[in-house]
């Protein structure tokens, strides 16, 4: 590979690309050495379309095998590696390092409010309860149709965009009423169910509204928008979440 | 160490093994054992679509999509195999719709399809629109909804549990499936799983290769736990190569965007793919375009500095069209390479994609355990098996349609299994190898990195035995693998605690990953013809005298050098004699 | 968050508020005395903030609402918010100028 | 077919669930855009018209509430802003502290403080008397018969 530099869009090529050097303060907690966290920096050299995570990789895999973090697509899919990078929630995967301001050092920390288990890795199980107490899937009632169940094209834009959730929980640990304490079922529970209260096909809209209209429920809301900014999914959390808002106070869908 | 007891265990909960439970939980004790959380498995990343002849927006029906998959898969298909997948497709379709997945919709609120690579009308008169589809994100719509499914129907999953060893007892002379042995992340601690039926649904394993459309958790693992405990691992040469990869990066562009109309250019801006597939163009099968794109840049038409990409072109298409059909992948384009894919054409290149080959099982998805007979109470889905409906080359979107056929058939077969066999004894010290295995490497105080040998494997793979290998290349390439795994037999770890250590997991991984290669480069080096996926230059045609059967390897006990040992198996052959491939 | 701050800051004041103006029921010396002690430049400079939190409290409050019940709202959020300080400004400073040549001025 | 479909429309409340949180929420935005109205009013009048807040006196609130309309202004701009604000408070409350006998009794701070200044609050403005008898003449306003 020859070391012409172009810019990225022309030269996506890995090497074609200058590279330049990074600092990381990453927090780490080890449960079975340390009591409290602590901050640990590291500078690796990357290269031009390089992302969080392969600088983490190359730590892990270069310098201190025993950091840890979750990952697995690599390219914003699966929902795996949210983190809290210079202080916003991010996917690891999907944070450019030469989008970040790199004269100073990047901070990765783990998400906020929920326990900590080891590094970036954080206890995943209240925020899937969340999600699974708002009844999570298709409700019918009587027989099944021996065809597909018609909806128009319309119908489904309803709730296109709470369908593209990939359950990070960027957007909950990045909610200000989450942190202060963990009740709160959090946005993406709520983003979970309006992807069914507003599905056309669904009869279970009033029993997840009643959910919903608990104590925890969206009226805790404060309308902060930290998880809409967060969402790298793109989805307009706060827009679901006003929408249930209305559904409630109209009784209607 | 803990043990528990269920009537089934299935491990993995990606699309197969989640359809798999639904059917399972449904009729005896099922637990899901799978190292990442449901919603992580890389069925998740699957775009373009599952296709099904439901004919809902043209003519078209279920004996024209088993001819498809069955000269796409360059007729080392199993043609009874193809058949029960391309009629039970409707049904799994219709299924998923009834689960609640929201497909895109036609005017009249049907299920919408579009057209897909080697899909086609009257056995290739033309593309067929046959693809149902989400979007771009098909797949996460598929692992959403069974998991929905699952929440709903309270199915028990062990998050985070990596298995690593098979058990068998055996039973008046006859191998018994008796569990699997796991190995919590959490904690480090070992568990033993006892159970009737086990149905092994582990996915892929993209990372023998370095560019590849696969999860970093993409490892093999299930095939490569079969393949150590003696079963016979099936067509494993046969890997397809994706041709549009982002270049450089190996992320996935489907193949939807050519069936919403993007065109392949080379660097003077010709649609090459007219001179390889004069009637399907640019949706001719993946293994004949990734070739042809390979095949431009090596002949110095190649774009960009190094020329060694070309481009995908959507800027004809019309922005709103894309945003509404493709807007996922559209991004990462955007993301990652900072191509705006409105005004400007892609670099894109093949990328390591699919596992045509796998554990062998029959329709049912029982495991063979020799060339013939299947080992009781072990079942196998989606990517990990080879039911051989994907031959030498699967067609786009038949992969999320076979773990949906395949899943819910392994589901239904475990459990009607462990509804009527007794349980089996667990052998004696059933986590002794387990327990061996992980010591051995967490308490070696000082030895390679594992992320060295990893990359080295993966450089020879990308260089050796891709989308063009010949004797010399694969040569190479086992001699480097043999090499790899003498120094694998000194790595270390630095993490040596007991928590969330995936320093040792992937060090664990990476042995799979070793046997694997090997396996792939073995088989290819014995096949000397050209057939799908594989692609010998030494050896440029189809050779349907010799070669028209399927590999088996099995591990060769003891002193074979090459640690495998070949054998074959014929393919079924129902209604299709094999023709040569034109598109 | 700074719609809670101001909101609790508010409430505070006002519950203050509230106690001196029941002093009219006591007598108008005590009121009068008490006003009085508010008439110096370090409690104008405190009014002006707490103007200050008023005025941004109830123009974010009108953006919550707007956000709430407008089905455009949540998109247009950032602008809102945006609007919502040029407001402020525009209308703390003339009152600034106003207040504080009255405070000050005598 | 079968018969056996449940009734429709069965109230399907769970337990313990009630609106509050709902109407909580109503108010909060239906008293937030009165408030707006009332407060803005009132600090025009008292802070920016005539001498700003050196008019402030004991006879310009009593020439104030001598009027209905001032009456009812701020007896509404007290009751909204205060039950506004303290429900405002009880969410903060509920946010931040996290052991429930801190919660429990912070609320009932809360509650008495409020109750008590609404119930003042609303002693004054109706009982006010613009003119007490034994008061100095200067300091009240004009229109007092002057004794
Ligand atoms: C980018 C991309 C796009 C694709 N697009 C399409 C498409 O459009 N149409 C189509 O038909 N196909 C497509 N495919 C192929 C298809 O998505 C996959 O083949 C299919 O999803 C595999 O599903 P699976 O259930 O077999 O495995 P996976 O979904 O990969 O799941 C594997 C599961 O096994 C678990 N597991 C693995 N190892 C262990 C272990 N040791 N212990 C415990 N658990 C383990 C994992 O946790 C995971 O839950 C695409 C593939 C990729 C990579
Ligand atoms: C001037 C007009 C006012 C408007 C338009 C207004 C609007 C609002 C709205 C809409 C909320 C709800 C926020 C949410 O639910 O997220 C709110 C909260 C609040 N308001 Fe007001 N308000 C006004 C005046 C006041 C006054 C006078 C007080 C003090 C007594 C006050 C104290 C509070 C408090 C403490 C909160 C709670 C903040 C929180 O929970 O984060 N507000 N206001
Ligand atoms: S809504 Fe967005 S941020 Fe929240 S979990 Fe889903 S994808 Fe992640
Ligand atoms: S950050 Fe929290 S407060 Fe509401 S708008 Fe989002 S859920
Ligand atoms: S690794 Fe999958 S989202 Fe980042």
């Amino acid at each position: 590979m020859t070391a012409a530099v172009a810019d990225v869009a022309g030269a996506p090529a890995a090497g074609a690309v200058p590279s330049f050097q990074v600092t990381l303060r990453l927090r780490r907690f080890n449960p079975e050495n340390d009591t409290q966290p602590r901050w640990e920096e590291h500078t690796v050299t990357m290269h031009g379309t390089d992302r969080v995570l392969d600088a983490l990789h190359k730590i892990k895999w270069e310098i201190d095998g025993s950091l840890t973090f979750r990952r697995s697509c690599a390219h914003g899919i699966c929902g795996s590696d949210a983190m809290r990078i210079n202080g916003r929630n991010r996917l690891a995967c999907k944070t450019l390092l030469k989008d970040l301001p790199l004269d100073k050092p990047v901070t990765v920390e783990p998400i906020k409010g929920l326990a900590v288990l080891k590094d970036l890795v954080v206890d995943m199980d209240p925020f899937f309860e969340a999600y699974k107490s708002i009844m999570p899937f298709l409700i019918t009632t009587g027989n099944d149709p021996s065809r597909e169940r018609r909806q128009s094209p319309e119908d489904r834009a309803r709730y296109d965009d709470t369908t593209k959730c990939i359950m990070c929980a960027a957007c909950t640990s990045s909610c200000p009423v989450y942190w202060s304490d963990g009740q709160y079922f959090g946005p993406q529970a709520i983003v979970g169910a309006h992807r069914f209260i507003f599905d056309s096909r669904d009869e279970g809209a009033e029993q997840r509204l009643e959910i919903l209209n608990d104590r925890d429920g969206v009226w805790r809301c404060r309308t902060t928008f930290n998880c809409t900014d967060a969402c790298p999914r793109g989805i307009e959390v706060t827009k679901a979440i006003q929408e249930v808002k209305r559904a409630l106070l109209f009784r209607r869908v | 160490m803990q043990t528990h007891q269920y009537d089934v265990v299935i491990v993995g909960a990606g699309g197969a093994g989640m359809r798999a439970a639904l059917e399972s939980g449904e009729r005896v004790r099922t637990a899901v054992l799978t190292k990442l959380y449901p919603t992580r498995s890389h069925t998740g990343a699957a775009q373009g679509g599952m296709c099904a002849a439901l004919a809902n927006v043209e003519e078209d029906n279920w004996e024209w999509h088993t001819f498809d998959t069955v000269k796409g898969g360059d007729f080392l298909v199993d043609q009874d195999a193809a058949e029960v997948m391309a009629k039970e497709a409707i049904d799994a379709v219709l299924d998923l719709e009834k689960m609640g997945l929201p497909f895109n919709r036609t005017p009249d609120g049907l299920i919408d399809q579009r057209r897909f690579g080697g899909h086609t009308r009257k056995h290739g008169e033309a593309a067929v629109r046959r693809s149902c589809y989400a979007a771009d994100r098909t797949g996460h719509m598929i692992l959403q909804t069974l998991y929905q499914q699952c929440l709903k129907r309270d199915v028990e999953f062990f998050n985070e549990f990596y298995v690593l060893d098979l058990l068998f007892t055996e039973v008046d002379g006859v191998r018994r499936t008796a569990g699997v042995v796991a190995y919590e992340l959490a904690t480090g601690e070992i568990h033993v799983f006892r159970a009737k039926a086990v149905v092994f649904a582990t996915g892929g394993a993209g990372k023998v290769y370095k560019t590849t459309s696969n999860a970093h958790t993409l490892t093999g693992d299930g095939m490569a736990i079969a393949f150590r405990r003696g079963l016979p691992l099936e067509d494993m040469e046969f890997f397809q190569f994706h041709p549009t990869g982002l270049a450089g990066l190996g992320i996935l562009l489907s193949e939807a965007a050519r069936g919403e109309g993007a065109i392949l250019r080379n660097s003077e801006g010709e649609r090459f793919m007219e001179r390889y597939a004069p009637t399907l163009k640019d949706l001719a099968p993946r293994d004949v375009v990734a070739r042809a794109m390979a095949n431009e840049v090596r002949e110095g038409r190649g774009s960009g500095p190094n020329k060694d990409y070309v481009l995908l072109d959507l800027t004809h298409l019309e922005p709103a069209h894309i945003d509404a059909k493709l807007p996922d992948i559209t991004e990462f384009a955007r993301t990652y390479l900072g191509v705006e894919p409105y005004t400007e054409p892609v670099p894109v290149f093949p990328t390591a994609h699919y596992a045509m080959g796998g554990m062998p099982t029959t329709i049912d998805a029982e495991v063979l355990a020799d060339n013939t007979h299947v080992l009781p109470g072990l079942y196998a889905a989606g990517e990990v098996a080879c039911v051989s409906v994907h031959g030498a080359n699967r067609l786009g979107t038949n992969s999320l349609l076979d773990i949906n056929v395949f899943g819910r058939r392994a589901g239904i077969a475990a459990a009607e299994f462990a509804a009527r066999a007794p349980l089996v004894e667990l052998p004696a010290e059933p986590e002794a190898a387990t327990v061996a295995l992980l010591e051995e490497i967490r308490d070696r105080a000082d030895g390679e990195r594992v992320a060295v040998l990893r990359r080295e494997l993966q450089e020879t793979m990308d260089a050796n035995a891709q989308v063009f290998r010949s004797e010399a290349t694969l040569k190479q390439a086992l001699s480097d693998i043999h090499a790899l795994k003498a120094r694998y037999a000194t790595v270390s770890v630095q993490d040596k605690g007991r928590r969330f250590n995936t320093d040792l997991l992937e060090a664990v991984e990476l042995g799979f990953l070793l046997d694997l290669a090997e396996v792939i480069v073995v088989g290819a080096l014995e096949r000397k013809e050209s057939r799908g996926g594989h692609f010998r230059e030494d050896y440029q045609n189809r050779d349907d005298v010799n070669y028209m059967r399927h590999t088996m390897a099995y591990r060769s006990s003891g002193d074979d050098e090459a640690g495998v040992r070949l054998d074959f198996k014929p393919v079924v052959v129902t209604r299709y004699q094999p023709m040569e491939r034109k598109f | 968050m700074a719609h809670r701050v101001t909101g609790i800051g508010i409430f505070f004041f006002l519950f203050a508020h509230i106690l001196d103006t029941a002093l009219v029921r006591v007598s108008p010396e005590a009121y009068n005395e008490v006003i009085a002690t508010y008439k110096n430049p370090i409690v104008g400079i405190m009014e002006v903030g707490l103007v200050g939190a008023i005025v941004f409290h109830a123009f974010n409050g009108l953006r919550i609402v707007l956000v709430d019940f407008w089905s455009k709202g949540p998109r247009f959020q950032k602008q809102m918010f945006a609007g919502v300080l040029i407001l402020w400004v525009l209308l703390m400073v003339p009152f600034m100028i106003r207040h504080l040549t009255h405070v000050f001025g005598g | 077919m079968t018969s056996t479909i449940p009734a429709p429309r069965t109230p399907r409340r769970l337990r313990g669930r009630t609106n509050t949180e709902l109407y909580a929420w109503m108010f909060m935005r239906a008293s937030g855009v009165l408030l707006v109205v009332l407060i803005f009013g009132h600090l025009f009048v008292n802070l920016v018209t005539g001498d700003g807040i050196n008019a402030l006196d004991f006879a310009f609130v009593a020439g104030k509430w001598a009027d209905p309309l001032w009456q009812v202004w701020d007896l509404l701009m007290l009751w909204l802003a205060m039950l506004h604000g303290t429900n405002g408070l009880r969410t903060v409350i509920n946010d931040y502290a996290e052991r429930d006998q801190l919660r429990l009794w912070l609320k009932v701070g809360l509650y008495t403080a409020t109750t008590i200044t609404i119930v003042l609050g609303t002693l004054v403005i109706f009982t006010f008397d613009p003119c007490p008898p034994d008061a100095a003449a200067e300091l009240l306003p004009s229109f007092c018969p002057v004794p």
